[in-house]
């Protein structure tokens, strides 16, 4: 419960925070999928290893990555937790084992694949799940990635976070069979079916999976029926559905369910319901703190980490443009430039007038109350 | 003429191709119900339908093949893809198929469809997200590539790319959809031709050359240039990379004997590099000096805004350039 | 049984002009396999479509294609069918509606769905037929144009060619699941499986197949299980299987046991056997006459054909290089020159040595008597 | 020292690293049971077993970014694509994600793995299977290059590349592998560095530099402006294009003052555009005459031995390139 409060509130709190221009570019919130989240990735020991995709923040709390490290990324600082070259859609944290979130479609599949397969030919006891939506299930790679997992044996479960969306493409829209735990069973991955919606069947089930595929050496995929309450990003006017879906799928919120669940259970009250409210709108703010008070990387850093430099290799490795960038001579922006695209998208809404340029969503951000 | 913003620009030369030619069809993901990803194509499945205004799963790869298809028998399909990072997926079907088969089969097939991507790096994507890749493009025989700049531009080649016979890879820049510009209004049927640079500013001390949304910056730095520092810039707008017009670029360098090249994309092996080559090899002796090449940094593009700000050209570097480039003596002294 | 008597016939002497260098490049026959070419080819009106891999001879005789301009085609001729651009891998008959063989496996699939969107977007009562390998199945474009043909109702059949291996590579080896036919299931096309060594068997399956999606526009995957006796291409030393096991298919070779049947049908006696299959000898021998005596394109013909050129376009289309090849001081290279990659791998072979290069198969060639 | 062929040297180089290194594998379309299609992996599966040595499907992109993967958490993979040509297919894996993942995490995740893959034409292999795209992979930062075109740099920078902590992209040459040259033996640990340049012949009247297979084209050619027209040529094979030895070429162009680049790569963009740009700007003023480039012709590569034999460069254009270089009088008389 703890863990899908703090995610909740963090991604709140995100969205604030790109309204007023603190983050930029995409954000991708997963507000509704937490149980998804929580209930896949508490199926895991530590030394397994999650892949995501550019919808991540929840994963990498999931994971333990700190709060501040994963707004700092947002806020693009040197204390983001990919150093803020990566931003929303790019999170990693390789000490606790979450192999990154990744911007291309499909691009995770075959990179999970690989470290199960290295995970098997080190003969260590180590599981990969990797998620994916079931947008990506179209993707080439998916059944590229299926068969080779089966092929091999390798231990990995595909967790297909099925929100009802790809962007605005609705499932049946998008997909001839819609029941996508099937998708992987021509290319040897048998499928399950779990309650995205509900943290304990998720964590059932995808524990299950992760047990066979720990054991079994081989890949499972799960598909947990879940739904996004937001929009795709941040830009996203929402044409392609109703305000009575969302509200009908609002009823089944994983937080509402899993907090009567526990109070019914006697486990959990409403005083101590608050309490871990509390605690987690603290960590974020906290988060938000630690965030801002990180600095902009120095702009001498550009060409930092394009290569890994060793000692003995001569040439050209970068090519500079005659006057490059980063030579030491220009200043930081100033966190209004930082902050530039949004504040102009928050602007064009209230001239209701479109931006010059509105995000991979095209439309003037909708920021919900 | 009427003023309309870039992307309406686009949209209207859709709608005019669509109405004119019922082979025209549109696939792309998200192109319809949700509207575009940019908008480009808002109000197009209400006027078409959902036949002609299709929306695709993600698979590039795929739906690109699928337009060469429809291409070889006489359709007119228009792909979108949502950005050119997921070209990158597509390149089998743009570079083996769609480029190669119109000569692979002697001439017998033509694959007459347009593939329109926007690209550009400004809005803090990140590595995987904010591409500029038209030197991949240009490379390639069979294709042609447009890059345009202008709403107007934007209009009259994405008319001229759906009734050519060819395919042609159509780069929209992102940071150009919201800008304005006059446009040529129906009746008239506004084509702009391939292979025609623009000369955006006449000019006799250096000739500027900008690419994509750079030929935007190229004219705010004639600007600068003029107003800061007494140049007189030539600015040039190709166009096109494919069919090429380097008759104008080579014109203006016989006049001025300066260029500087202004480009977003890598430098290493880019638009910038290729130009210079050429002009270096057709107009030796009318330069007088060094071709200064401006472009994007050699680094995957980085999401904080404090570096992407300096990892991509803006007017003071192109300013800078044109400087360095008159600052070497003429080798005949100015006339 | 006059179709599949001349693709054997033609495949046997295209092989040998292989060994005598009139042929370069790749040769892919696809001799064992000529009851699934002409079972399901003949299973199409002749206004519908055929799109077919690198391995195509046979597509394009059973279309129609006059086999003088498919054996100029190997000979790098200009009456080839491709006017000697294409080669083996890259036939092509649009008159016929042969819409092409290509090299690329997998390549072929989007192109073949497109057609038949093509078709449906101009209500026409056109089928594609669309052939590939079991090896093909394994390609991101499979499922991709699985989902898309079955998710927008397209007029097209699928035919895997299953022969059993992609290239050195055996079916067990390179699928999860074996089955092929249900490989489409979970993207939204069934699956049917024929016996593609019987022509008869192949056609009845197909043909149904053929008319479903004439008649309600749904795609269908018709798994034909076949074999090739020959190498993958000319370059195969067929390490991976056994002499046994390609006897055992001999046994079921195509053509005996067609003729078997029709002769137990009282249909065809060993005199009209040998009459027709002297009249595919004969209409092989045309054909090597007609593409001997077929000239080599011009040099200067180089640039022809890369762009369909307006009468209005400026600038480049194409960069020559300073010294511009196809300036027309270029002689026609002599027949010598122009098989001397193969001569190469002749010599070599009997040298017991290595040529120089040696096609994708990588091993002297195995001539076959 | 050892006389072997290419393709031994590659296969001793595989073997030698994989024997020293518990971490290396390799993946590929039938590298194993059918001995690669080339035949440079032969005996590795009987030696190292189908653990390390893996015949994939027919997946090419699946099985780049599963080297990715696996280079991510500590393996060495090396993935075999059978040629380039079914690289576009894998465009995605490489440049999106191998080559941008280590800057793209902030330097906390390495991708030390290698693509190797042959290019060329010479085969008659047609349009889809004739390409040398070694100008698209330099574009891209993040990537190394390499591409050898004798034995020993085969072996040498084939197991410098496997120790390397970056993504590779090492490009063979089809026609390359049956040739043979000298390569040190065993117990030697024969690396070549990457960013070393290689001067193959000294002279003093004009530098041709050689990219791939036309490294040996360019040696040939010298051969013949010694003999038949007394020009003594300077050949260097930079045998890597990222990073790039530019300090040496241009030494050698500071030294001849004439500069001939062969590819075999389509020439709009290609490496000869790129080094021509580059040392235009780098050595302006030792430059006597403009740079000659000769590469293949732009054109998709036709099957027809016919027009294949003159859509690529030959020894006799690299002389002629070379004769046209030195027919311009140098700006200061020659000394
Ligand atoms: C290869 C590729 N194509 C398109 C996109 C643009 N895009 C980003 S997210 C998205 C929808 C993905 O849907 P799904 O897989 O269901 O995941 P969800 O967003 O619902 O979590 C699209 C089309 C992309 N990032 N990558
Ligand atoms: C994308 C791609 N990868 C690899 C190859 C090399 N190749 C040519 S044929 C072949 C095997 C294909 O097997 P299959 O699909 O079963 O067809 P078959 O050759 O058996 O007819 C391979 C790997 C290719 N041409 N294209
Ligand atoms: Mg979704
Ligand atoms: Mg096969």
């Amino acid at each position: 419960m703890a863990t899908m409060l703090l995610i909740r509130r963090f991604e709140e709190r995100a969205g604030e925070m790109y309204a007023r221009a603190k983050v930029g570019g995409f954000l991708h919130l997963a507000i509704g999928e937490e149980a998804a989240i929580v209930g896949s990735a508490r199926a895991l020991h530590e030394h397994d290893y999650l892949v995501s995709t550019y919808r991540s923040h929840g994963h990498a709390l999931v994971r333990g990555t700190a709060p501040g490290r994963v707004m700092a990324e947002l806020f693009g600082r040197v204390d983001g937790c990919s150093r803020g070259r990566g931003g929303s859609m790019h999170m990693f944290d390789g000490q606790r084992r979450f192999m990154g979130g990744y911007g291309i479609v499909g691009g995770n599949l075959p990179i999970a694949a690989g470290i199960a397969l290295a995970s098997k030919l080190k003969n260590a006891d180590e599981v990969t799940l990797c998620t994916l939506g079931d947008g990506a299930c179209n993707q080439g790679t998916f059944s590229e990635t299926m068969n080779l997992a089966a092929l091999w044996g390798l231990p990995i479960v595909f967790l297909v976070t099925n929100n009802q969306f790809g962007m605005g493409t609705s499932l049946e829209r998008h997909s001839a069979v819609t029941e996508l735990r099937s998708r992987g069973e021509g290319f040897g991955v048998p499928g399950w079916r779990c309650d995205g919606m509900d943290v304990a069947d998720t964590h059932r089930v995808v524990d299950h999976a992760v047990r066979m595929a720990r054991n079994d050496h081989r890949p499972i995929l799960v598909e947990a029926i879940t739904y996004r309450y937001r929009g795709h990003s941040m830009a996203d006017p929402e044409r392609y559905r109703t305000k009575e879906q969302v509200a009908q799928w609002r009823k089944r919120d994983p937080l509402d369910t899993f907090r009567s669940r526990l109070q019914s259970e006697g486990i959990l009250d409403d005083d101590r319901y608050e309490a871990l409210d509390d605690a987690a709108r603290l960590q974020v703010e906290e988060a938000v703190q630690f965030a801002d008070e990180s600095p902009f990387p120095a702009p001498g850093s550009l060409y930092e980490d394009v290569y890994v430099l060793g000692d003995q290799v001569s040439g050209q490795y970068s090519f500079g443009t005659p006057q490059s960038p980063g030579d030491g001579d220009e200043q930081p922006p100033t966190e209004a430039s930082a902050g530039e695209i949004p504040q102009q998208i928050t602007a064009a809404l209230q001239e209701a007038d479109d931006a010059s340029w509105q995000g991979a969503g095209g439309e003037p951000e909708q920021v919900e109350a | 003429m009427a003023t309309m913003r870039y992307r309406e620009a686009l949209g209207e030369a859709l709608r005019e191709e669509m109405r004119r030619d019922e082979r025209v069809f549109l696939m792309g993901e998200d192109i319809g119900v949700f509207g575009g990803a940019f908008k480009v194509t808002e109000g197009l499945l209400e006027e078409f339908g959902e036949r002609r205004v299709r929306d695709t799963p993600i698979s590039e790869n795929t739906i690109v093949g699928m337009g060469v298809g429809a291409a070889m028998t006489g359709m007119r399909p228009v792909v979108e893809l949502m950005t050119i990072n997921f070209a990158l997926l597509a390149f089998d079907q743009i570079v083996n198929h769609a480029a190669h088969i119109h000569y692979m089969f002697g001439g017998q097939a033509r694959v007459p469809m347009v593939v329109r991507m926007p690209q550009g790096a400004g809005h803090q994507l990140g590595p995987t997200h904010s591409h500029c890749l038209e030197a991949m493009f240009l490379q390639v025989p069979g294709l042609l590539v447009a890059v345009p700049s202008t709403a107007a531009d934007a209009k009259g080649l994405l008319k001229s790319a759906i009734r050519d016979e060819n395919p042609v890879v159509f780069i929209e820049h992102e940071s150009l959809y919201g800008e304005r510009g006059e446009v040529p209004e129906a009746p008239t049927d506004h084509l702009v031709e391939f292979g025609r640079a623009a000369v955006r500013r006449q000019g006799s001390d250096v000739t500027v050359v900008g690419i994509s949304r750079q030929a935007r910056t190229a004219e705010t730095a004639a600007e600068v240039l003029e107003r800061e520092h007494g140049v007189d810039a030539e600015v040039i707008d190709p166009r096109t990379l494919r069919p090429l017009d380097l008759g104008t670029i080579l014109a203006s360098v016989a006049k001025t004997g300066r260029l500087v090249i202004v480009e977003e994309g890598w430098p290493h092996g880019g638009v910038g590099a290729n130009l210079a080559a050429l002009v270096a090899e057709q107009a030796f002796d009318s330069l007088d000096a060094p071709i200064q090449r401006v472009s994007g940094a050699d680094v995957p593009m980085p999401y904080s805004k404090a570096l992407e700000d300096v990892a991509y050209p803006h007017t003071r570097q192109v300013v800078e350039a044109a400087l360095r480039a008159l600052s070497e003596a003429p080798k005949v002294p100015a006339g």
